[in-house]
């Protein structure tokens, strides 16, 4: 396969960028996929995005995940400290007080699961990050971007298409 | 105080580390009843696994034990006495190597020898200075030890000494080849200890803060 | 497609509808982007007198603390049964400061209250400062701090543990959770912003908010897994934020002395926390309005809302305040009630009263319009009321231990000493340097959410005026 | 592995203290009887105590500071009720010696972060110094306010030489930042008991003696082994009807039911104080006596 | 240095200073120091030694007159805490907190460590060769005109005896024995009465007490001895019951089961109404003359209240109880005696036990002891007095003091201290220096009590004949330091040298002194094994029954009572000196123990105060804390307002003791000194001096300062049971689970 090469088009407000990504769809142009076209926005606008098709997110799964760690193992954990025989004598023998060990597991529980969220979310970013690519200082302002990988032979097609959707701004790579 | 994060997984290593500690054998790399190898010559390491070899302790006289203990074959009590019946074992007063040293003549004019003379003609007690130290909020019974390891249980003087002090009778001047911290100390205590030579019967030392802090 | 059924289904989209006039919708994004960013620039010499001010208060703090921590704390005038003094208090009420930030960024997040959006940067970045204060307040009441790290359960060679039930092993879970929370949370809800210092900045700067923002695009991918995550850690910071201050309270309500003793306290603490922490915004919400001339965007009606919301809490705090003298003063234990005498009527009636003035009284002004939209009134009574919550810390701690259960020991003359009030002001001179720190390295408005809301507004105001002229027109007779 | 031992014992492990008889095979349960009747105020067992426990003498302004560290105080009270209104104090004063009561559910046990202050299998509140991190959390849920804080470095300055040649080597000198309070002096115990154990027994009734105790003119201290029923202290807390881990005795339900009735029956004299907290404390004292004669 | 001694000497070095280090480097991190700290080591122990085990060596308390036995737990040569000696009858295994503070007497840091001598106006370090050249110089030279007197407190033993063939051999013209708090008068009174100075008070056999002012379990004359007999006093079968009259409540009255306020000396006012009472019974008024009858019958109940503003109807009720509960004991203490009249106050209330015929029951006499020479000398105010005329008059040459300290204790009207300038040579023995040594010419440091050799006899011999040993509970601490029996030998050794050159020291004479009472206390052993023995038992005992004790005839002079009033209204209070247990005379206040533990009626340390009683408080505005100007003709003294209740209206009580100008770091600077305003009023018939008689006014100044005081906010028990009381009549006492009190 030979090698793919990126277009970036800026768009002045998101109806535009809809439009754009809708010709992109409706166009019989070969040589990309809709998956590969991407939308950089400065806010977060999932109407827009949904036109780009379905973005699943499995960051909760892992919170879930930590949340269970945290609360099962962090009671056993204490437990079976104050089990043991030398840790906690409380006249000559170990206790294992229920409620205090309940509140330490609550706090683990929470804790556990934001590390397991933040660290999965970090995850899905580098995953999904592209190194040098095309970007655009004006997309942190007030630009909407769309970005497209495709075959080079596509590339002339695609700012056919944009321009026609008054693109404002074309580079490509 | 990003310490939570500890609570939980060192609590596991905890658990893991420590067992093996629990079962860790401290008499050393050999059973309880074989001669007892420990500490070894000065500049050895402890095969203990707590890596605690004390400094070197000048004594006002180089004492050697080797002589007395591995040459002579005299037993720890003979001298350190007061192990047996109080908390500190104490060094053995003046006129208990007098006792012996007056009598002997063939080592009369060596020069350590003549040291302890010199002491004794001044009536004057030898400033030994402390090897085995404790911190001093803590509260070691020599003769509890000795009773249960030595009256009770039968073993070698030199093998229950050796315990926690290594084997002196190999060295000169004494010096500490154990951690005697409380670590050490307490992965002792959670052992079983025969109650004596005959019975299968066992307990462990004592659990209780107070015991040993005051 | 056509523009039309977009734009119907805009219309109706719940979000769009329309809402009161609380942020001008006709400012452009640049304009966000600037008038925030202005706010990193080199700073006015103001901003270095009020910074080295703090700094030097700071200091003397420290200088006390040296002392004290040589000598030890018996020079804080602290003797028996007076065990505790100002630290603790002082400690609650940073605790309880810290409550602000999550109440409005979580909560308010969840709610969809999108008027949070342009102040619950800095809320944020006010609770990871006040906990990391009151952290400070834990280790200087310690006697031997330089042993601290027992409090950690750590499996030490000792093989001894922390004491499990101890309140106080509780508090360092509890509070070391929190803290670690909220600065995850202050910093992923930045990550968008800190891209847009990013694409600004130049040089070192630039490097440095690269690193902090992870390689953020705005891509639709991002965005997604952001928003997601972003609700996550809402949802977990409520509840851990609850039960931070319950546990705080339950130092006090699982200890057996009088005035003390009670059930209500978590709730009680929890309602005062968020009391405190909604003042404190007030606060410095009048400040950073001044200072970094946000009037766009920390305008009047979010000023308003913020105090609606706080005469709200201050009215729970006043009922649970209430319901806790009446559970003692109808309840069964006889020195729990003395001890609530002694603090109507002993030697520290005078703050007493002025607790509930403060704290139940003064919270009226929030409801005149007139007063709520009066900013400098704002800035006199948000003052008072933090004071207020201060002195409740204070009449929790103190008089319990002058009048406890045993007689003999009762200690009515008992007052802080300089060292003591020395290292309470070095604890707001951190405080402040702190936070003024980070409002000259980090938007203390968030860029993006700000242009969320006015996008929203236009929205809302563009589907309005199409649901107006799409409306049936009424029949000629 | 500790989780075994957390599943093999899970029951025992989640006991209830104190249980009615805890002490019943254990070979020691030290405790006190205080006869106020006796007990004449004059001071002997505040200074044995300061004697045998390296107490610092704090001197003037701390003191004034409220920062003694007197472990053992004599309180003085001039009576109750009607006694107050009189223009003298008819009956004399009302003297109390007042130390760590040693309670069987302590309230400053939970509350330590560290556990610095636990249980110890003879049934004695114990502080571990080098433990503890002087967070004063014990001390502030102390109903007796009997735990005193070393709120200075006394080690260093409160026994100008040669003062600090008296100071007992079983004890240690607390430095700045450590909780202590009565021990019902420990180290006298654990000598016993040792020497005890050697001989294989267990330690004697009036073989060892707390400093108070010892010091006493009037006899008005008790201590013992109530675990050992022969023991005095153990036959005191029988003949007064005072049950250790029992909350509110018989004999004072009793005794109220009788004042209701107004019937004036002979009653005992032992009671624990703050009993009510429910800290089960193991010093009983005995009421004061006056004749009502005069 | 006698052979026996040789060993425990060498066992009392102190060994290493493991101990003390350890002591103080404690609950660091951790603090080991291998190879820092030292071993303890010994030469040659005797066997019985251990290190780590503490030994227990017997001694004798020198603390009070009383003369406990006294156990010393010595420890690597150190001595760490005192404990009574069983062995002992006065002690019997007990000790009070004034005993404890011994230790911290030995280990002072302002112990005086050097001989002193004065130099052009100072007092400056010197050899004891100097120091005794200085002595032989003045005791020689007997041909020289003047006294050479011996001013010393009261005394017993082989120091008595010494001093005594001293003067015999011309080393001293005469001795003074001074004691500041002295009961010469009670004595004086029991002579005339009893034909006995001391008669033995068996308060554990009476049924009821009646004490007149006499704080037995306080400052009394062996409060331990009181303590334990006062246990068993109330645990007899029928609970012995206490009645305590007095203007001040000390100790002993906190525990009466009735305490009586009275005004300050008309306590033989209420005694004689007391006895006009118990005469109406024919039982009682047998063996009384009817002179006596007589002269009691004026004190009718209301004359009595009248005059004490004791209610009156007490008397009859008293006099009933005093029936039901014979036999009786009726004691006067310090207040009666401390009057113009304290004779005849204390004669009256004597006569009580006349009356009552408690002698031979409860009031008995000691056996003779069969070494008079030993016997205790108490002290009194009288010899002082005269002294200081003499000394006025610049009769006296030199002075050599030891165990007294008049410039502090002497009030100020005697001009003490500028009548001492007159004296051409002063010399004290001391411990530590005092007002007095301060300004001798020399100053002599003595060994302390526990490092010393001795034999006392104490005042009371209520269990058979004692004599209790003092020895050395370890190593001097200071090479320079002496005994002061090693000082008196070594002057005799000067004069009368045939007689004494065969005692090598003290100790050898002591030694030979004790093997040769053998005989006295019935001893077969051998001298060595005897002595021996002697030194580890402590005390020598013999078992004496008490001996019955026949009253002498007594006439209406010996108790007539002074016309009530006549007070001048300028001084409208009484100020009442009190003695309290842990001050005494002020001699303890060195020891910082004693300086922390409250007194226990107003929980006040590290002061002096001024007790009235809250009515007069209210009546002149005065505060808690209220700075009072106290007045009296003699000068004046200020102390805060302690409001008591358990004190008569009409007085003021300052605490003795306090108030040295230099006396150590803990005792100077501390509080006032009311001794110094007392008013030179004395007792008609002894001449001593009259401690309770002094009028002052009280003003109150602008300054209020915090008490510091171990009593919180509030004096109640707000409603918790902390000290509960019963009625006697609630209780058996005999259900109790009975055991034998020591």
């Amino acid at each position: 396969m030979s090698k793919k090469s990126y277009i970036l088009a800026l768009f002045n407000d998101f109806e535009a960028a809809a439009r754009a990504i809708a010709a992109l769809r409706e166009s019989s142009l070969k040589g990309f996929k809709m998956r590969d076209v991407t939308l950089k926005s400065p806010i977060d606008h999932p109407e827009c995005a949904a036109e780009l098709g379905p973005r699943p997110v499995y960051i909760q799964i892992f919170s879930l995940i930590g949340a269970l760690l945290g609360s099962s193992l962090g009671f056993l954990a204490i437990s079976s400290a104050q089990a043991n025989f030398l840790r906690q004598p409380r006249g000559g023998f170990p206790i294992v007080p229920v409620p205090p060990n309940m509140v330490i597991t609550y706090e683990l529980f929470i804790l556990t699961a934001v590390f397991f969220t933040i660290i999965s979310c970090y995850v899905v970013f580098t995953l999904h990050h592209q190194k040098n690519v095309l970007y655009n200082a004006a997309i942190s302002v007030d630009k909407i971007g769309i970005l497209v990988k495709a075959e080079p032979e596509a590339i002339a097609g695609l700012k056919d298409i944009f321009n026609r959707h008054h693109a404002l701004e074309i580079s490509e790579c | 105080m990003w310490y939570p994060l500890l609570v939980f997984p060192l609590a596991l290593a905890g658990m893991s580390i420590a067992e093996p500690l629990q079962k860790g054998d401290h008499f050393g790399t050999f059973g309880p009843h074989e001669p007892f190898k420990q500490g070894g010559p000065i500049g050895s390491q402890t095969p203990d696994g707590f890596n605690a070899l004390g400094p070197v302790v000048e004594q006002p006289i180089e004492f050697p034990h080797y002589i007395h203990v591995e040459k002579m074959g005299i037993d720890c009590l003979y001298c350190h006495t007061y192990a047996r019946r109080s908390a500190v074992s104490g060094i053995p007063r003046l006129s208990k190597c007098i006792g012996c040293h007056q009598s002997i003549e063939s080592v009369k004019d060596k020069p350590r020898i003549k040291m302890l003379l010199d002491y004794w003609d001044k009536k004057q007690a030898i400033p030994w200075k402390k090897v085995h130290d404790e911190p001093d909020f803590v509260r070691f019974n020599h003769e509890r030890h000795i009773q249960r390891f030595i009256f009770q249980q039968e073993r070698p003087t030199r093998e229950a000494c050796g315990y926690c002090h290594g084997d002196v009778g190999n060295m000169t001047t004494a010096r500490r080849v154990k951690a005697l911290s409380m670590g050490w100390c307490i992965s002792c205590h959670q052992k079983d200890h025969k109650l004596n030579a005959v019975s299968d019967e066992t307990s462990h030392g004592p659990n209780d803060c107070w015991q040993c802090h005051k | 497609m056509n523009i039309h059924n977009e734009e119907q289904e805009v219309a109706t989209e719940p979000r769009f509808v329309i809402k009161p006039k609380d942020i001008n919708d006709e400012i452009s994004w640049a304009q966000i982007n600037e008038d925030v960013l202005r706010s990193l620039e080199r700073p006015r010499a103001l901003y270095w007198v009020i910074f080295f001010a703090s700094l030097g208060l700071f200091c003397w703090g420290v200088y006390c603390e040296i002392y004290q921590y040589n000598t030890g704390l018996g020079v804080a005038a602290l003797n028996n049964p007076q065990v505790w003094g100002l630290y603790i208090a002082t400690f609650i009420f940073w605790i309880g400061m810290s409550h602000s930030g999550t109440l409005l960024s979580a909560i308010l997040l969840i709610m969809h209250a999108d008027w949070r959006k342009p102040i619950y940067r800095f809320a944020e970045a006010m609770t990871t400062f006040s906990l990391m204060t009151a952290g400070l307040f834990v280790l200087v009441h310690l006697g031997r701090v330089w042993q601290f790290y027992y409090v950690v359960a750590y499996p030490s060679e000792r093989w001894t543990w922390p004491n499990f039930s101890s309140p106080l092993v509780w508090d360092a879970t509890a509070i070391g959770s929190y803290l670690t929370t909220s600065v995850i949370f202050l910093y992923f809800g930045m990550i968008p912003d800190l891209a847009i210092c990013r694409d600004k900045a130049t040089g070192v700067r630039r490097l440095f908010y690269r690193v902090l923002s992870v390689g953020w695009k705005g891509t639709d991918w991002q965005w997604a897994n952001f928003r997601v995550t972003y609700l996550t850690l809402a949802c977990l910071l409520i509840p851990l934020a609850v039960s931070v201050h319950s546990i705080v309270a339950t130092d006090f309500a699982v200890s057996q002395q009088p005035g003390w003793h009670t059930t209500s306290f978590p709730p009680y603490f929890v309602a005062g926390a968020l009391y405190s922490g909604c003042a404190a915004i007030i606060t410095l919400f009048i400040i950073l309005r001044y200072t970094f001339r946000f009037e766009q965007y920390m305008t009047i009606p979010i000023l308003e809302k913020l105090c609606k919301l706080t005469f709200a809490i201050s009215m729970v705090w006043t009922y649970l305040n209430m319901i806790e003298y009446a559970a003692v003063w109808y309840g069964t234990d006889p020195v729990a009630k003395q001890t609530l005498i002694f603090r109507a009527t002993g030697t520290y009636a005078g703050w007493w009263w002025a607790m509930n003035i403060l704290g139940s009284v003064v919270p009226f002004t929030l409801t005149f319009k007139a007063l709520r939209t009066h900013i400098p009134t704002m800035m006199v009574v948000s003052l008072l009321l933090n004071l207020g919550m201060w002195i409740e810390r204070f009449m929790i701690v103190t008089p319990t231990f002058a009048h406890g259960y045993y007689p003999w020991t009762w200690n009515d003359h008992w007052w802080p000493n300089w060292v003591q009030i020395g290292i309470i002001a070095g604890s707001f001179g951190w405080f402040t340097m702190l936070f003024m720190l980070f409002c000259k390295i980090f938007p203390s408005v968030s860029m993006y959410e700000v242009k969320e809301m006015v996008y929203h507004r236009s929205q809302a105001r563009k589907g309005a005026a199409l649901l107006a002229a799409s409306a049936p027109q009424p029949a000629k007779s | 592995m500790s989780f075994d031992n957390l599943s093999s014992n899970w029951s025992k492990l989640r006991v209830k203290r104190p249980q009615p008889d805890q002490y019943k095979d254990a070979p020691y349960k030290w405790a006190m009887v205080i006869d106020l009747d006796a007990c004449t105020g004059c001071n002997a067992c505040t200074t044995a105590c300061y004697a045998e426990n390296n107490l610092p003498v704090v001197g003037k302004e701390r003191f004034l500071a409220g920062q003694a560290m007197h472990w053992l105080r004599i309180e003085r009270y001039w009576g109750e009720g009607e006694e107050l209104t009189q223009e003298f104090p008819e009956q004399g004063a009302e003297f109390l010696p007042m130390m760590c009561q040693q309670c069987e559910s302590a309230p400053c046990e939970i509350v330590c972060p560290v556990g610095a202050t636990h249980h110890t299998p003879d049934g004695l509140n114990s502080q571990v110094y080098n433990r503890c991190i002087g967070s004063r959390y014990c001390s502030a849920n102390c109903p007796y306010k009997v735990r005193y804080f070393n709120w200075f470095d006394y080690p260093t300055n409160a026994w100008p030489s040669p003062l600090e040649q008296q100071l007992n080597p079983d004890v240690t000198v607390r430095s700045k930042g450590v909780m202590e309070k009565c021990t019902f002096c420990v180290q006298r115990l654990t000598e016993a008991k040792s020497k005890a154990r050697t001989e294989g027994r267990i330690v004697n009734d009036g073989e060892v003696l707390t400093a108070c105790a010892q010091a006493c003119p009037s006899s008005a201290i008790h201590f013992g082994n109530l675990a050992d029923s022969s023991s005095k202290v153990a036959k005191m807390w029988n003949a007064q009807q005072v049950e250790l881990s029992a909350y509110p005795q018989k004999k004072d339900e009793q005794r109220e039911k009788d004042e209701q009735l107004g019937k004036n029956e002979e009653v005992v004299r032992g009671y624990r104080i703050l009993e009510d907290l429910r800290t089960y404390p193991s010093v009983v004292y005995l009421e004061r006596i006056r004749s009502a004669e005069v | 240095m006698s052979g026996s001694g040789v060993n425990r000497r060498d066992f009392l070095q102190i060994v290493g200073l493991g101990g003390t280090a350890m002591a103080l480097s404690a609950c660091g991190n951790t603090s080991i120091e291998s190879g820092v700290e030292l071993v303890q080591s010994y030469v040659q122990p005797e066997n019985f030694v251990v290190p780590g085990v503490g030994v227990y060596y017997a001694s004798t308390c020198l603390q009070c007159a009383s003369a406990c036995g006294i156990m010393g737990r010595v420890r690597e040569g150190r001595i760490l805490k005192l404990e009574g000696n069983p062995n002992s009858t006065i002690s019997g295994g007990k000790i009070c907190g004034l005993g404890q503070a011994a230790v911290q007497q030995h280990y002072s840091p302002d112990r005086l460590t050097t001989p002193m001598i004065r130099e052009n106006g100072s007092l400056k370090p010197a050899t004891w060769d100097k120091a005794m050249a200085l002595l032989n110089a003045t005791l020689t030279s007997a041909d020289a005109p003047g006294r050479r007197v011996w001013l010393t407190g009261p005394t017993s033993g082989h120091h008595q005896v010494l001093l005594r063939s001293l003067i015999d051999a011309g080393g001293a013209t005469d001795t003074v024995v001074y004691d500041a708090l002295s009961t010469a008068v009670e004595a004086s009174v029991n002579r005339k009465l009893f034909g006995v100075d001391h008669p033995v008070t068996v308060i554990e056999k009476a049924g009821l007490v009646l004490s007149f002012g006499n704080d037995f379990l306080g400052a009394g004359e062996s409060p331990v001895a009181a303590a334990r007999q006062y246990a068993r006093f109330r645990k007899a079968a029928r609970r012995g019951i206490l009645v305590q009259i007095e203007p001040k409540m000390t100790l002993t009255g906190a525990n009466a089961d009735r305490w009586v306020p009275i005004k300050p000396g008309t306590e033989g006012v209420f005694a004689l109404g007391l006895a006009r009472e118990l005469l109406q019974r024919k039982e009682y008024s047998g063996g009384i003359s009817p002179a006596l009858i007589a002269a009691v019958e004026p004190y009718t109940q209301v004359e009595v209240s009248r005059i004490t503003g004791v209610r009156g109807d007490l008397i009859p009720h008293l006099a009933g109880m005093l029936w039901e509960h014979a036999p009786s004991l009726v004691l006067a203490g310090r207040y009666p005696q401390g009057h113009a009249h304290g004779s005849r106050n204390t004669a009256a209330i004597a006569l009580l036990n006349v009356v009552l015929q408690n002698q031979g029951k409860t009031l008995l006499r000691a056996a003779d002891l069969p070494f008079p020479q030993l016997a205790p000398t108490a002290g009194d105010f009288k010899s002082l007095a005269e002294l200081n005329k003499a000394m006025a008059a610049g009769q006296v040459r030199s002075l050599l003091i030891h165990g007294s300290n008049p410039v502090y204790s002497a009030p100020d009207f005697l001009g003490f201290a500028a009548n001492l300038q007159k004296v051409a040579f002063k010399a004290a023995w001391v411990t530590e220096l005092d007002e007095t040594a301060a300004q001798c010419d020399l100053v002599l440091p003595l060994l302390s009590p526990l490092e010393d050799f001795g034999t006392h006899i104490p005042l009371n011999q209520s269990d058979g004949i004692e004599l209790s040993m003092q020895q050395p509970l370890m190593q001097k601490l200071y090479p320079e330091t002496r005994s002061f029996g090693d000082v008196l030998l070594d002057l005799l050794k000067k004069t009368k040298p045939d007689s004494y050159k065969a005692f090598p020291d003290y100790y050898g004479y002591l030694k030979t002194a004790i093997i040769n009472a053998k005989p006295a206390f019935s001893a077969q052993a051998e001298d060595e094994a005897f002595w021996e023995e002697t030194l580890s038992a402590g005390v020598l005992h013999r078992a004496a029954p008490l001996l019955p004790l026949s009253a002498m005839e007594i006439t209406p002079a010996m108790i007539e009572q002074p016309a009530p009033g006549g007070y001048e209204a300028k001084y409208p209070f009484s100020l009442i000196p009190a003695v309290s247990a842990s001050m005494r005379d002020g001699r303890p206040a060195n020891l910082a123990w004693l300086q922390e533990s409250p007194d226990t009626l107003t929980t006040v340390v590290w002061d002096s105060w001024a007790e009235l009683h809250p009515s007069t408080a209210k009546a002149m505005d005065v505060r808690e804390g209220d700075v009072l100007l106290i007045e009296s003709a003699q000068g004046s003294i200020r102390a805060k307002a302690y409001l008591m209740p358990g004190i008569h209206p009409g007085s003021v009580a300052v605490p003795v003791g306090q108030g040295h100008d230099a006396y150590g770091r803990y005792a100077t600077h501390i509080g006032v000194n009311p001794l110094k305003i007392l008013d030179p009023i004395f007792d008609q018939d002894t001449g001593e001096l009259a401690l309770y008689a002094t009028r002052v006014a009280i003003t109150k100044t602008d300054r209020n300062e915090r008490f510091t005081k171990d009593e919180g906010a509030t004096n109640l028990q707000q409603g918790r049971k902390l000290v509960a009381t019963l009625a006697a009549d609630q209780v058996d006492l005999s259900k109790e689970m009975p055991f034998v009190i020591r």
